[in-house]
């Protein structure tokens, strides 16, 4: 029986094993109608497969699900969807050539006679998208639009399904400044029209902003439920991770050396042949960390594929050293010692299907001590993978585990791992903590300080303000594949490189370049 | 780490569903057989005996399996490099071709260069047959199940139509016979040989029925090669890294295009080597026929031992059975199209029954974490 | 010599297997008639492809059967190398020559050019376009055969006929030999024979189609389309079983011959042009063709062979006699300039 | 010069879509079932089972459309064994696929002794008769295939259903959180591209053809799936490519090429293909998740 009426919903001693892991052990989670309720925890905490055993993907090993009042139990999304209950997945779950109307009404399609009824439906949406200024395009296909749209798309999805209950799993983890703002702003009208949210997020500060209540899960078992307006963030993040985290970064003032990585007048064209970055020159010294500061789709993704041989260089040139390197493919270019923590981890960085021992080689697969003539050597594969797991405290069934099989957050300390331990002299990090847990941010941010330290040259970059302007020496302020100005991290503030990365030229605050 | 004996333990689950599943497809057979008013104990005994009932059976056994692992080979490499080869066949076929050719046409080469000339001819061009496709693939971005469809007939025009009538000595469509010293050693002529006849169980080859010939050797020795190559070698990690993940792989710094070429051209020459072994070693002669759809059983054998090297060749080996023993069949008055019905329900209950693994595996770690 | 009723044949079919309407099928008439007429017994196997050859016949031998029989081309090394192996077995192979040949095998091949040479006669005969057509299954020497008969024949009646010639590259694919029968047709072909087994039944559907007529082979396909067939090749592999087995029983058995069947000993022949065959009327009796569609067969004889039936029987003496000499493609391989 | 004037003959361009006829049938099939994410090589035991399953029926009830009708039954029930042991099984599709060939070059041997008491080529049986449109004359089930390709076209791109396989074959876990049920859509998808591919074993038998003869789908099966991969799984792509084939083979058989031994010349269509798909054709990229089982809950 449930506890209290106001509860719209109360899962009680939730249990869910998946080989090897008890991802889910006795959880507590009780949700008041209307409010927006915080769930967080460490990489592999248990977070999404709670969700999941909520929204009817997994049937629970035990415990029981109360929703407004009654026992429920769900065969599958199907009577989730029936009993008002949505959910935005962390890893989205729209299919690609579809369009964004098709997408949404799928499952329950609007119909004239035997056509599938294209005008009502986009109507429907359009509809959907204007009460809530959700704001997509109905035509355009899923593999065209940005993330933020993609995530607006999901949305829709559940409120045209007539979800009361939404579950978003993650959903800031891709957005940019602007589009989390604009999310949050789509929470409140959706709380005003009486909507009741799960908000899945690593980031405290957002925590704090948007929700009335916290759950926290720790390695499967729920930890405590608190009201926000009680805790600090480092509250919080003690109840994560079990121990006091630094949210702040330490940093020393960086010693910048010579020179070690360059690029003039860099051209590079999207996947749909339009020049998306032009004319670009960075330099990046030793020993400084170089943040990339702007909106997504701005042509840092292409920049850094272009930099790494993972897209053709249509014209200009990038050096190493004072090497030429604008000719070299993704393997010349790692030989360089120049690590890569790509942003899309699970198209690029992993091979899901592979196991941990096979992922962790992956670019360094034919040096010694992994490989010798053409000969693999596993044993050495072994060791140096528990070594690493370890250190890095990467979780989630061990070595022989798939990558597909870990959580989000444990894929990317897997990746990080990975680049961070060839003792690179140059490093190109993009959304580097993208899904990462606090603890794991800390310790990331971490190893690239230390990198630096050790004197190599550092890109970063990442969609995430306040990481850009916590760890970088320099801040390069890209819009529309230009470079639009070049700025000491200590000058400047969230504000100015708010204004420059939506192309508002800057007035006042620090002079740029050096 | 006791992952060693969790690799048997799979294995031998592995085993024990194959062999339940060919039991059951053996019950579902006896409705045709009613149909045939013979009894089906005495059609399986004759199965069985046929395949396994004394020394000779089971050495022709191994030698039906010969072709079948290694077009289970051709397929399985590629398929874990991502690409599905429907041309084991045509590969076949060019390979067979190739060595019968060269198996007459040199009329005075001594044995030690000749046989291993041939072989070597046959298997490279298999290769090529087989790496035109991954060149295709790779550098065209032609879809290989068309390219290898498409140039399974192709090379059934080239060698079975074209190539027999070039080089036709009599009536029979057929190249010449190949001279003896292009011939593979066949085991019943172990006697000939001083060094292998006081071998332990020499004898026992020593029966004219005996037709198995070092070609099945040549099979393991491949399956263990692709085995290592695929999980032991840089080259096999990167083979399957393409297989699961183009762009990964190619993060990774590798040479995806290399990979599928490379996949493609071995794979061929070892369904050439099937080819080769079955004109050197079986036929002593390129005829029309002689590739008996090996190419295709090939497919399923590959799948049914999970394309892995060592799974393929138990497949082989099934098949192989259920070839030798489906004969004996016939003498037991099964007509062959009832052998055929029995040798598909084999594999439909084989393949559906590799489900439960599934299943099996779940439950067991259940168990493992309370 | 063993007494007929305990004298067990066994035979080993050529792959494709019972159903060819050819050598398969005839041989295996052949083996019931002396079942029913000597009293012999028998048993068969179908080989799924030609590695099962060699074993089964090695079954046969080593169960002590008195007479082993091979059917098709290649079946001839395995047959070799069992006969070498079970001396006291006699065997007998069907339609392949043997260079050397052993003692204790008897080896039955036709003269399908001699055969063919009158359909082609009877072809150019009963053509009113003066362009005949043939349809091959496979392009080899056996096939040439047929083909070359054919060519002879067509020629000696009209020699500047046009003659068409094609090959499926398959045995089994209807739809291929109908094509290329419209395809003749369309060239104004206006009979077809063809030599291509299942492939034909492709050809005789054209010829229906397109009211033209069609020459069958091997074994008596007159019913097969009523009134379109005018004829068939026979390649009497039945006569020539059921007389070795006849040999074996009576104890007479003579290994060690290449023997040849022709026009002669009617080995090969042309069906009747004036009389319905005795396979055409089982095919009424059991129902495969109904009482109009014998008459039709009736009818066409009538009106369109009988005419010529002397004008062939003339020619066939001439064959026999040595007056033509056909040449046989197979041997001198099928001439480029066609 | 003579060549030429063969393969710009009328005559030719007919035979073109006769041969193309179970192509594009059997490679609709293939799109329904790889659409929805099932890979189907048993369309070659499909076509089969379905040419002697109208050669039957024509035969028993003496009217070439009850053949028709039998045909698709046929095919129909092969596709239920494809559809039960891999999609709710979830057996490996490939080797299932061989396995139905293998099934079906057996049963209809069997069921050829068993019902006509001959093994190798059924008795001539009441085809289908040949309607004349438009100045050309084919028989029903050639029509049937041409309305086909914009029915199918339709049905993918126009209604729910297609919506729904479409999203099935590329994302079952998108599909299903949003409750649809990916074994129904694919077990309906699989029957449907049996029922087709046994309209193309009709069209053999008994439309073009009036008898059943072992094997007779002679790998059109196989051609059929590339003309489907040739058209990148699209109704009207899959159309093409079917008469391009078809129209290759029309060649092969009919017209005669000097410089060409005669035995080469049934590799025409295919060296046509390699050449045209190397030449001038872009990447054909199947649905993502065909030729994988679907588990719920799996990442
Ligand atoms: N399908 C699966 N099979 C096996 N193990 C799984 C599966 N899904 C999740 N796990 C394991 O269950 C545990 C919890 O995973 P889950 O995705 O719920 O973590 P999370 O809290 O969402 O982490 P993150 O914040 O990184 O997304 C992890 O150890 C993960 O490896
Ligand atoms: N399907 C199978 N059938 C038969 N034997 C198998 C099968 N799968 C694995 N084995 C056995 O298990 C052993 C290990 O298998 P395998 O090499 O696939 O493990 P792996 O983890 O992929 O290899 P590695 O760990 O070296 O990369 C093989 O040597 C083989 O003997
Ligand atoms: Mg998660
Ligand atoms: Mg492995």
């Amino acid at each position: 029986m449930a506890r209290e009426d106001n509860y719209i919903l109360d899962m009680q001693n939730i249990t869910k094993i998946f080989p090897g892991v008890k991802a889910n052990d006795n959880v507590n989670l009780s949700i008041k109608k209307g409010e927006i309720h915080a769930l967080v925890g460490e990489n592999g905490a248990g977070k999404t497969t709670l969700m999941n055993v909520l929204y009817g993907l997994y049937d629970p090993d035990g415990g029981q699900v109360y929703y407004e009042g009654n026992k429920i139990n769900l065969d599958g999304p199907q009577d989730a969807i029936e009993l008002g209950i949505g959910m935005v997945h962390q890893h989205f779950m729209l299919v690609d050539p579809l369009t964004v109307t098709e997408n949404i009404v799928l499952g329950n399609e609007p119909r004239s006679g035997l056509m599938l009824d294209q005008k009502t439906a986009k109507k429907e949406v359009q509809d959907i998208s204007n009460k809530y200024g959700l704001f997509v395009d109905p035509d355009a296909k899923i593999q065209d639009i940005s993330v933020g749209m993609q995530q607006r798309v999901e949305i829709i999805k559940t409120l045209y399904r007539g979800a009361e209950l939404l579950i978003f799993d993650e959903p800031t983890a891709v957005l940019t400044p602007q589009e989390i703002d604009e999310l949050f702003e789509i929470f409140r009208s959706l709380k005003e029209q009486g909507k009741t949210i799960i908000f899945i997020t690593h980031k405290l500060k957002e925590v704090k902003t948007i929700s009335d209540r916290i759950t926290v899960l720790r390695s499967g078992k729920s930890i405590d439920t608190v009201n926000t307006a009680d805790v600090t963030k480092e509250d919080v993040a003690e109840l994560m991770v079990g121990r006091q985290v630094l949210l702040e970064v330490e940093k020393t003032e960086a010693k910048p050396g010579d020179e070690i990585f360059n690029v003039e007048n860099l051209n590079v064209k999207d996947n749909r042949d339009i020049p998306v970055v032009k004319d670009i020159s960075l330099s990046v010294r030793k020993g400084e960390i170089l943040g990339i500061a702007g909106v997504e789709g701005n042509g840092q993704s292409e920049l850094v594929e272009a930099i790494t041989g993972l897209r053709k260089i249509e014209s200009g040139k990038v050096e190493l050293r004072g090497k030429d390197i604008t000719k070299y493919n993704a393997r010349e270019i790692k030989r360089e010692k120049v690590a890569h923590i790509p942003e899309d981890r699970q198209k690029r960085g992993l091979i899901m299907d592979f196991d941990l021992k096979e992922n962790i080689i992956l670019g360094y697969h034919d040096l010694e001590p992994f490989s010798k003539n053409g000969i693999m050597n596993y044993d050495n594969v072994a060791q140096y993978t528990q070594d690493l797991i370890e250190k890095y405290d990467v979780r989630g069934g061990g070595m022989e585990a798939q990558a597909k099989n870990l959580s989000g957050g444990n894929q990317q300390k897997l990746i990080v791992a990975r680049e961070f331990s060839h003792d690179p002299e140059f490093l190109i990090a993009s959304q580097p903590t993208r899904g990462v847990d606090v603890g794991s941010i800390e310790f990331i941010h971490k190893q690239i300080i230390d990198r630096r330290d050790n004197g190599a040259g550092v890109l970063l970059v990442s969609a995430e303000l306040s990481e850009v302007l916590s760890l970088s020496d320099r801040i390069a302020v890209i819009f529309e594949g230009e470079i639009v100005d070049v700025l000491k991290a200590s000058e400047t503030n969230e504000r100015e490189l708010g204004k420059l990365m939506t192309g508002s030229k800057a007035e006042a605050g620090g002079e740029s370049n050096e | 780490m006791n992952n060693y004996s969790e690799k048997i333990k799979s294995v031998l689950t592995d085993l024990g569903l194959s062999l339940l599943s060919i039991v059951i497809a053996l019950i579902v057979g006896t409705l045709f057989i009613f149909l045939t008013d013979k009894s089906p104990l005495d059609a399986y005994s004759a199965l069985y005996i046929g395949a396994f009932g004394n020394f000779s059976a089971i050495a022709n056994t191994l030698w039906r399996s010969t072709p079948l692992i290694l077009t289970g080979l051709a397929v399985a490499l590629p398929f874990r490099a991502g690409l599905f080869n429907i041309g084991a066949e045509g590969q076949l076929l060019m390979g067979g071709f190739t060595a019968g050719v060269v198996g007459f046409y040199f009329t005075s080469l001594p044995a030690f260069i000749h046989l291993p000339f041939a072989i070597i001819a046959g298997m490279l061009v298999g290769g090529l047959w087989g790496g035109l496709p991954g060149f295709l693939k790779a550098k065209m971005d032609v879809h290989e199940v068309i390219a290898t469809i498409m140039l399974n007939h192709i090379a059934i025009a080239l060698t079975i139509n074209y190539g027999i009538n070039i080089f036709r000595d009599t009536g029979r469509p057929a190249t010449p016979r190949i001279m003896e010293s292009a011939s593979m050693f066949n085991f019943k002529n172990i006697m000939d040989y001083p060094l292998l006849s006081n071998l332990p169980f020499a004898e026992l080859f020593a029966q004219p029925a005996i037709r198995l010939h070092i070609n099945f050797f040549l099979a393991l020795i491949a399956a263990v090669i692709l085995w290592y190559l695929l999980f032991k070698t840089t080259l096999g990690y990167e083979m399957r890294a393409v297989g699961f993940n183009p762009d990964g792989a190619e993060y990774g710094g590798i040479n995806a295009s290399k990979g599928i070429i490379t996949a493609m051209f071995i794979s061929g020459a070892v369904a050439g080597l099937a080819g080769v072994g079955e004109v050197l070693g079986t036929h002593l002669s390129f005829m029309q026929g002689m590739d008996a759809g090996y190419g295709f059983t090939g497919i399923a054998v590959a799948l049914i031992g999970q394309t892995h090297p060592i799974g393929v060749i138990l497949g082989g080996i099934l098949f192989g059975a259920l070839a030798q023993g489906g004969l004996e069949m016939q003498f037991s008055g099964i007509p062959s199209e009832i052998v055929m019905l029995i040798q598909a329900l084999v594999i439909f209950f084989v393949a559906a029954l590799q489900v439960f693994k599934v299943y099996l595996a779940k439950r067991k770690a259940k168990g493992g974490v309370e | 010599p063993a007494a007929a009723q305990d004298t067990r044949v066994g035979i080993v079919l050529s792959t494709g297997g019972l159903g060819d309407l050819s050598f398969n099928d005839a041989a295996y008439r052949g083996l019931q008639r002396a079942e029913e007429e000597l009293g012999i017994s028998f048993d068969y196997i179908e080989p799924a492809d030609p590695s099962e050859d060699q074993t089964a016949l090695r079954r046969f031998a080593s169960r002590g059967y008195d007479l082993v029989i091979g059917v098709g081309f290649q079946m001839a090394d395995s047959l070799t190398t069992v006969a070498g192996e079970y001396p006291d077995t006699k065997f007998a192979h069907v339609d392949q020559f043997f260079e050397d040949i052993p003692e204790n095998i008897v080896s039955l091949n036709f003269a399908e050019w001699e055969g063919s040479f009158l359909a082609g006669a009877l072809a150019a005969l009963t053509s009113e376009s003066g362009n005949v057509g043939f349809v091959g299954g496979v392009d080899f020497a056996l096939i040439h055969r047929f083909e070359g008969g054919f060519y002879q024949g067509a020629r000696y009646i009209n020699p500047d006929i046009e003659i068409q010639s094609r090959y499926a590259d398959d045995f089994g694919d209807p739809a291929r030999g109908r094509e290329i029968a419209l395809g003749m047709i369309d060239d104004g072909a206006d009979v077809i024979y063809h030599a291509a087994g299942g492939t034909g039944s492709g050809v005789f559907q054209a010829a229906e189609e397109e009211d033209i007529y069609a020459i069958g082979v091997d074994s008596n396909q007159n019913y097969v389309a009523p009134g379109y067939v005018i004829a068939s090749m026979l390649k009497k592999v039945d006569n020539a079983v059921f007389d070795t087995v006849k040999s074996v029983v009576e104890g007479n058995y003579q290994g060690g011959n290449n023997l040849y069947f022709t026009l002669a000993d009617g080995g090969v022949d042309l069906t009747s042009l004036t009389e319905v065959g005795q396979p055409v009327l089982d095919a009424h009796e059991n129902g495969t063709i109904t009482d109009e569609g014998l008459e039709t067969i009736r009818e066409m004889k009538e009106n369109v062979t009988s005419p010529y039936a002397d004008r062939i029987a003339e020619i066939k003496e001439m064959i026999i006699n040595g007056e033509i000499e056909v040449e046989n493609w197979g041997e001198t391989g099928r001439p480029d300039n066609l | 010069m003579d060549t030429l004037k063969q393969i710009f003959s009328l005559s030719l361009f007919l035979a073109s879509f006769r041969f193309a006829t179970p192509l594009i049938l059997a490679a609709l099939g293939g799109i329904f079932s790889e659409r929805s994410g099932v890979v189907n090589i048993a369309l070659e035991g499909m076509i089969l089972i379905g040419a002697f399953a109208a050669v039957y029926g024509s035969a028993s009830t003496g009217s070439p459309w009850i053949g028709v009708l039998y045909s698709m039954i046929a095919g129909l029930a092969f596709a239920a064994i494809l559809a039960l042991v891999c999609v709710t099984f979830k057996a490996n599709q490939i080797v299932v696929g061989t396995g139905i060939n293998i099934f079906a070059s057996g049963i209809t041997i069997f069921l050829l002794q068993v019902l006509f008491g001959v093994k190798g080529t059924s008795p001539m049986v009441g085809r289908l008769p040949a309607y004349r449109l438009f100045g050309v004359r084919f028989n029903p089930i050639t029509y049937i295939a041409l309305i086909l390709v914009p029915v199918v076209w339709f049905i993918f791109f126009k209604t729910h259903w297609g919506l729904r396989i479409r999203s099935i074959g590329e994302h079952p876990a998108a599909a299903d959180t949003l409750g649809i049920s990916v074994n129904k859509w694919r077990f309906i998808s699989v029957l449907i591209s049996g029922v087709l591919a046994g309209l193309a074993g009709a069209h053999l038998s008994i439309g073009d053809g009036s008898a059943f003869v072992r094997e007779m789908s002679a790998g059109r099966g196989f051609i059929a799936l590339a003309a489907m991969i040739f058209g990148k799984w699209h109704p009207f792509g899959a159309f093409g490519a079917a008469m391009l084939f078809g129209f290759a083979e029309a060649i092969a058989v009919r017209v005669d090429f000097a410089f060409i031994p005669s035995e080469l010349i049934s590799a025409i269509p295919y060296v046509l293909t390699l050449v045209v798909l190397a030449g001038f054709f872009g990447k054909s990229i199947p649905p993502a998740a065909s030729g994988e089982p679907y588990y719920k809950g799996e990442k």
